[in-house]
């Protein structure tokens, strides 16, 4: 009969309309700034560059300045520049730094490639999503001064992630150190056979210096 | 279905004076094609589709490459003898050579009726300035309209014979086919302290004093290009 | 008296429009629908000429959304396009990732574990579950309701957007599918959740219909509008469920059995009339059959590894080559050619969009009805303007 | 029952008035009767409009499984506590909109034509405000009893369309060009069923006067049966017709076919802003109200109570809840329907609608002339009149979606 499919319709819409009252999972929305929307760990926003302690970010930064985000970013919106000098980083290796590093979150498009692609586990991908500014230029040009968060806070947004990456640094570190120490002990069992074999000569000199960290090369 | 050099020997047996060239593909996919001459194109095209036993009626893709012209320098051995008669010299004598560029266009054919495909045709234009014509397959396959539209637009290729042939994705008044390898695109940059140096380097072209502009109230370190 | 016929096939597309003896007859209205138009999906502009309300002529024009998506793939690296994928068809940006990685995995001859291929599957459907949603509802903004459709169906959305959130990171830039597998191995928590999601599926899939589908203004809307017949459709390159809305048996998921479909059981819905009414239908029941292949799916996910080791993911050159990869989108045929010159980036670069194919016959299929029909029938293609525009 | 009816609370408006009245000097009394009748239904249906408007969003909301405007409270320098300011579920919102109405720039297009373009709002409001004159909102209470109080209401109402068209032209915009032929030709195919649907209750009760129309209607079958006209066969299937004809009559979906958003952007009002757009948005609330206002008048029973032990509730009460009861109708109905075609909106006109009321003329009129019937014969008039209301309706609703239904669909497995 002409018009049983509305009145069926009006049934399915006042079935909902009750149920909004009683069935919160019925509801389409969020009361959005007084209930917050809990975020994934996955969920990405914008890059941030980590540093192993908060108190001196700059001075600790995991990112060595090798390019690799700069180069594979689609939107090309991360600009480096390489140190011409070369400082210790967290774990006392010599490295490159970088002394800009910019990127335009104007043209960021969030893809999060360049925390793929980082091999120094530098690059991560923020949580932050409420970024207004009121200037288009300069608000949303984040300097590395900006974009530098301690590794804490990489932990606190990504738990998971982060632990993972820890062990493995420090599997890295372990190893490098293992390496140093042999490589140290092998200089130095060298340098006592050296020194050993001719007897005669004066004596070498002292070998109290500490293993030197390996080159980056290395 | 049967094989396309097979394909390619009906074809060169039932259309007389037709060139029809095997185009093999080396990489993994060996999607070979064929390269049709444009003068006997939509004879062929139609044929294809209407054969019984290809019935290609479904035209899924049509696009277009560039080939810009490519200057090789071949370096040939050449031995000189000497007129002295001492030994023969070997000297390197270079020859530059164009090799001629053309734009390309490629469809891709299937068959809905047998559920086979892809048969891969191609087509080249003479060159890339002046000869740019080839046969439009939208009155065989209407799939090639606004695709055929995109690379007249993107890319400079007249279709003869196309229905409505104008630019489908850039602007009516634009001049240039972009998607063309040489392809410069317009220096209208707006001034903006991007980190991007080239963006930022032919921005400044247009401005005499742009660190005057954005930058002065920017907290970030100079960018240096 | 305007009698308006589609043009015969292989000419001219512009309409004939016989004019029987009337003197009354006043001057055609030429009307710009669009680029600013709430029915347009995007920045779609159709330049119609009205005799009335009957639509006479209709030109669509593009363009407004265009970026030179190519261009820029040809550009950089194979992998930097991965997240431009996302931004071309941006409400299905799980299929479209598919889709390049497919083409780019065969150009390079590269494998795809198992349990990889399983997820795509998973994913791909869902990603037609999101899309025929949305696609449902906005075709009843488009016949006037007041958003109560489209906001049903966007809280299914929402359900499965979350999930792809909580998988990939982002709601719908997914960026999820590289070359050889995928980026991240879902948490069983995840599966649970996506498994208990498609299971409760169905009981929104009844409301829906209950609510609409037997509705007598949707039936006087729909039923008759926007005919296409099979023949000029296939001859027209239209794919997808616009295709099989005329009763064209084509999906690529079955002809090319690509991906592990193959391993599942499910049907392919077909119309008959090729009507609009006859492409919602096909949306409704393509979502079920898709609710059947995810619930198989995660009963038969395998362990492993998500990501072939021979994968690479910088330095990444394939062989000089070229390919077409191709696969069942939620719009239609969704294809990559890629032509490799052994260089980082693509020689060529080419995306073949369903979206503006399908739009080929939108005039003939609009002739002779009104603008509120035209409306209805653009919507019932399902257009997304970031992949007409490129 | 004239306890009840003589209660302070039924009499306290009419008496306020005439006391104001009386304060006055005598030439002046007739002026200031009608004055303060225009003032109170200007305050009581502006402040309804206001609400109206809320309540919409709301129910739609709640419809669509959404909360609606819940944030507009009190402004910030009022005493109230925090959480009262805050927690106004958003009843606020009319205010507010109406402050942004006030504050928003009005464009008007070059090429418009400036007069009419400015006319076309200010005549809507008029003409939709001119249809309240005659409805008895309670015992009493009707503000000017007309004898042909009926065929005044159509005048009016039908009046607004025209300054649709006159919007829709003035605008010189294709789309409001549209929307205004849209607009006449709905006009057109609706004042008719509308007529045509309210004349079996003319016919009925013998009086084209409004507040008589209420009188009939009053009375109740064992005292919980009230004869409204709702709840005769003929009345049912007029009320029906009514709604259906009413809603195209102010433009509510699904038939709001001059403002299509989806199809003509906004019709009419495309190229309206600021507060005309506003004006434009209270006439169409005003046409509602005072239609459903009708429909309550003519087969509601108007203020008449449903029980006999009910009439203590003053009578305006009865008749603004059925007021309320008719709008939450429309709302829902806007909620859950699609918007019609143009051509199936004039061919349900006039392929279903006229013919069916003109079959229920004729039911109503077999309905008056057995009115003496009595005893078995009544079930025979409730019969007869029932087989009226019901084989037409199938007969005449099944040509109008003829080769038209669900369709069942073949699958391909391969």
């Amino acid at each position: 009969m002409l018009g049983s499919g509305i009145i069926k319709g009006l049934a399915v819409t006042a079935k909902n309309f009750v149920g909004s009252y009683f069935v919160p999972e019925r509801m389409v929305t969020e009361q959005y700034p007084e209930d917050r929307p809990k975020l994934p760990e996955n969920y990405r926003s914008f890059p941030l560059l980590v540093s192993e302690t908060a108190e001196d970010p700059m001075g600790t930064l995991r990112c060595v300045a090798c390019q690799i985000c700069e180069k594979e970013c689609p939107p090309q919106c991360i600009y480096i520049e390489k140190s011409k000098d070369k400082k210790p980083d967290a774990t006392g290796k010599m490295q490159l730094y970088p002394v800009v590093f910019a990127i335009d979150t104007s043209v960021c498009m969030s893809c999060g490639l360049c925390a793929e692609l980082c091999p120094f586990d530098s690059i991560k991908m923020d949580q932050v999503f409420e970024v207004a500014a009121t200037n288009r230029f300069a608000g949303l040009l984040l300097n590395r001064e900006q974009l530098a968060k301690s590794n804490a806070y990489y932990h606190s947004i990504r738990p998971v992630e982060a632990a993972e990456v820890d062990a493995r640094l420090a599997a890295d570190r372990q190893a490098a150190e293992a390496k140093a120490k042999a490589a140290a002990a092998a200089k130095a069992a060298a340098a006592a056979a050296k020194a050993a074999a001719p007897a005669a000569q004066p004596a070498p000199a002292p070998v109290a210096e500490a293993p030197k960290p390996p080159s980056p090369a290395a | 279905m049967e094989a396309l050099d097979q394909i390619r020997d009906r074809l060169l047996a039932r259309f007389s004076g037709a060139s029809v060239a095997l185009v093999t593909n080396p990489g993994p996919a060996a999607e070979h094609s064929l390269l049709l001459d444009p003068a006997h194109a939509r004879e062929i095209a139609l044929f294809l589709r209407d054969d019984s036993a290809l019935q290609l009626d479904y035209c899924s893709n049509a696009t277009g490459i560039d080939w810009p012209e490519k200057e090789i320098v071949e370096t040939k051995k050449v031995s000189v003898l000497d007129p002295a008669g001492g030994p023969a010299k070997i000297t390197e004598e270079k020859t530059k050579r164009v090799e001629p560029g053309c734009l390309e266009a490629v469809y891709h054919l299937y068959s809905m009726a047998l559920r086979h495909g892809p048969v891969v045709i191609r087509m080249r234009t003479a060159n890339r300035s002046d000869k740019v014509n080839l046969p439009s397959l939208t009155p065989v396959w209407r799939s090639c309209d606004f695709q055929e539209r995109e690379i007249f637009d993107l890319y400079g290729i007249v279709f003869d014979g196309h229905p409505d042939l104008r630019r489908l994705l850039m602007w009516d008044e634009f001049k240039d086919h972009p998607m063309r390898k040489d392809y410069v695109d317009p220096d209208d940059f707006e001034w903006e302290p991007t980190p991007h140096a080239g963006v930022l380097d032919r921005a400044k072209m247009h401005y005499s004093a742009p660190a005057t502009l954005a930058v002065s109230a920017a907290p970030q370190p100079e960018v240096k290009p | 008296m305007i009698t308006a016929a589609p043009a015969p096939f292989g000419q001219s597309s512009g309409p004939t429009v016989r004019r029987v003896n009337d003197p009354l007859h006043g001057d055609l209205l030429e009307v710009s629908m669009g680029p600013q138009h709430p029915s347009t999906h995007g920045v779609f502009r159709m330049d119609v000429t009205l005799d009335g309300e009957v639509i006479v002529k209709l030109k669509p024009v593009f363009g407004y959304l265009h970026r030179n998506h190519e261009k820029i793939a040809e550009n950089t690296s194979y992998l930097s396009s991965m997240p431009y994928t996302d931004r071309l068809d941006y409400l299905c940006s799980m299929s479209t990732n598919w889709a390049y990685a497919m083409a780019v995995e065969k150009l390079s001859g590269q494998a795809v574990p198992d349990r990889a291929q399983y997820l795509r599957v998973i994913l791909a459907e869902l990603t037609r579950i999101v899309n025929h949603a949305c696609l449902v509802g906005f075709l009843f903004n488009d016949l006037g309701t007041s958003f109560t459709p489209l906001l049903y169906a966007f809280r299914e959305r929402e359900k499965i957007i979350d999930l792809f959130e909580a998988l990939s990171g982002s709601r719908m830039m997914c960026n999820y599918q590289r070359f050889g597998g995928c980026r991240v191995d879902p948490t069983p928590e995840w599966l649970a959740a996506a498994s208990k999601l498609v299971d409760n599926f169905p009981r929104f899939l009844d409301e829906y219909e209950t609510m609409l589908t037997g509705n007598e203004i949707l039936l006087a809307r729909t039923q008759g509008v926007g005919r296409l017949d099979p023949k000029h459709a296939v001859n027209a390159g239209i794919t997808g469920p616009v295709l099989r809305a005329c009763g064209v048996n084509y999906d690529l998921r079955k002809v090319d059995a690509y991906g592990f479909y193959p391993r599942f059981d499910f049907r392919v819905p077909l119309g008959e009339h090729g009507d609009t009414y006859d492409r919602y239908m096909m949306r409704i029941l393509e979502m079920r059959e898709s609710v059947k292949i995810l619930q198989q799916a995660f009963k038969v996910l395998p362990a492993g590894p998500i990501m072939d080791p021979k994968a690479k993911l910088r330095g990444f050159r394939p062989k000089p080559g070229e390919t077409y990869g191709r696969l069942e989108g939620p719009k239609g045929e969704l294809g990559f050619y890629l032509l490799s010159d052994g260089t980082p980036n693509p020689y060529r670069y080419r995306v073949r969009p369903p979206s503006l194919i399908n739009l080929t016959l939108l005039e003939e299929m609009c002739l002779g009805h009104t603008v509120a029909d035209a409306v209805v029938i653009l919507g019932s293609i399902d257009i997304v303007l970031g992949e007409v525009d490129r | 029952m004239s306890a009840s009816t003589d209660s302070f609370l039924e009499r306290a408006p009419i008496e306020a008035r005439d006391w104001l009245v009386q304060l006055l000097p005598a030439p002046l009394q007739w002026f200031t009767h009608h004055l303060i009748t225009i003032g109170a239904i200007l305050a009581v249906f502006g402040l309804f409009f206001a609400f109206t408007t809320v309540a919409e969003r709301k129910l739609l909301g709640r419809l669509q499984n959404r909360l609606g405007p819940n944030r507009s409270g009190l402004p910030k320098f009022s005493a109230l506590p925090w959480h009262l300011k805050h927690k106004l579920f958003g009843l606020t919102q009319p205010f507010a909109d109406a402050v942004k109405a006030l504050t928003k720039e009005d464009i008007v297009p070059a090429a418009a034509d400036k007069l009419l373009h400015f006319l076309a709002p200010v005549l809507v409001v008029a003409f939709s405000l001119l249809t309240f004159a005659v409805l008895p909102f309670g015992r009493n209470m009707v503000p000017v009893d007309l004898d042909a109080g009926l065929l005044y209401f159509f005048a009016a109402g039908s009046a607004t369309e025209l300054t649709i068209f006159m919007a829709g032209w003035a605008s010189r915009n294709k789309y409001s060009l549209l929307a205004a032929m849209r607009a006449l030709a709905q006009v057109i195919s609706y004042e008719l069923p509308l007529l045509l649907s309210v004349v079996p209750v003319v016919l009925v009760a013998g009086t084209l006067s409004t507040n008589e129309i209420v009188t009939a209607q009053g009375g109740w079958s064992f005292g919980i049966l009230p004869h409204w006209n709702i709840f005769t066969p003929w009345g049912f299937i007029g009320f029906l017709l009514f709604l259906v004809a009413a809603l195209a009559e102010c433009n509510r979906s699904p038939f709001d076919l001059p403002e299509a958003e989806s199809e003509l952007i906004a019709g009419h009002l495309t190229e309206y802003s600021g507060f005309k757009y506003a004006l434009f948005f209270m006439a169409e609330y005003f046409g509602l109200t005072a239609l459903s206002g009708l429909g309550v008048t003519l087969f509601l029973g108007g203020w008449q109570a449903p029980c006999d032990f009910l009439p203590f509730i003053p009578s305006y009460v009865w008749f603004m809840g059925k007021l309320v009861m008719m709008i939450v109708f429309f709302i829902w109905v806007r909620g859950t329907l699609l918007r019609l075609r143009i051509d199936q909106l004039t061919r349900l006109a006039w392929q279903f609608i006229v013919p069916l009321a003109l079959i229920n003329l004729g039911n109503a009129a077999f309905w008056a002339l057995t009115a003496s019937w009595a005893g078995p014969l009544q079930l025979v008039r409730l019969g007869v009149s029932l087989a009226l209301v019901v084989g037409p309706f199938i007969l005449l609703g099944r040509r109008l979606n003829i080769g038209r239904g669900p369709r069942t669909y073949r699958y391909a497995t391969s």
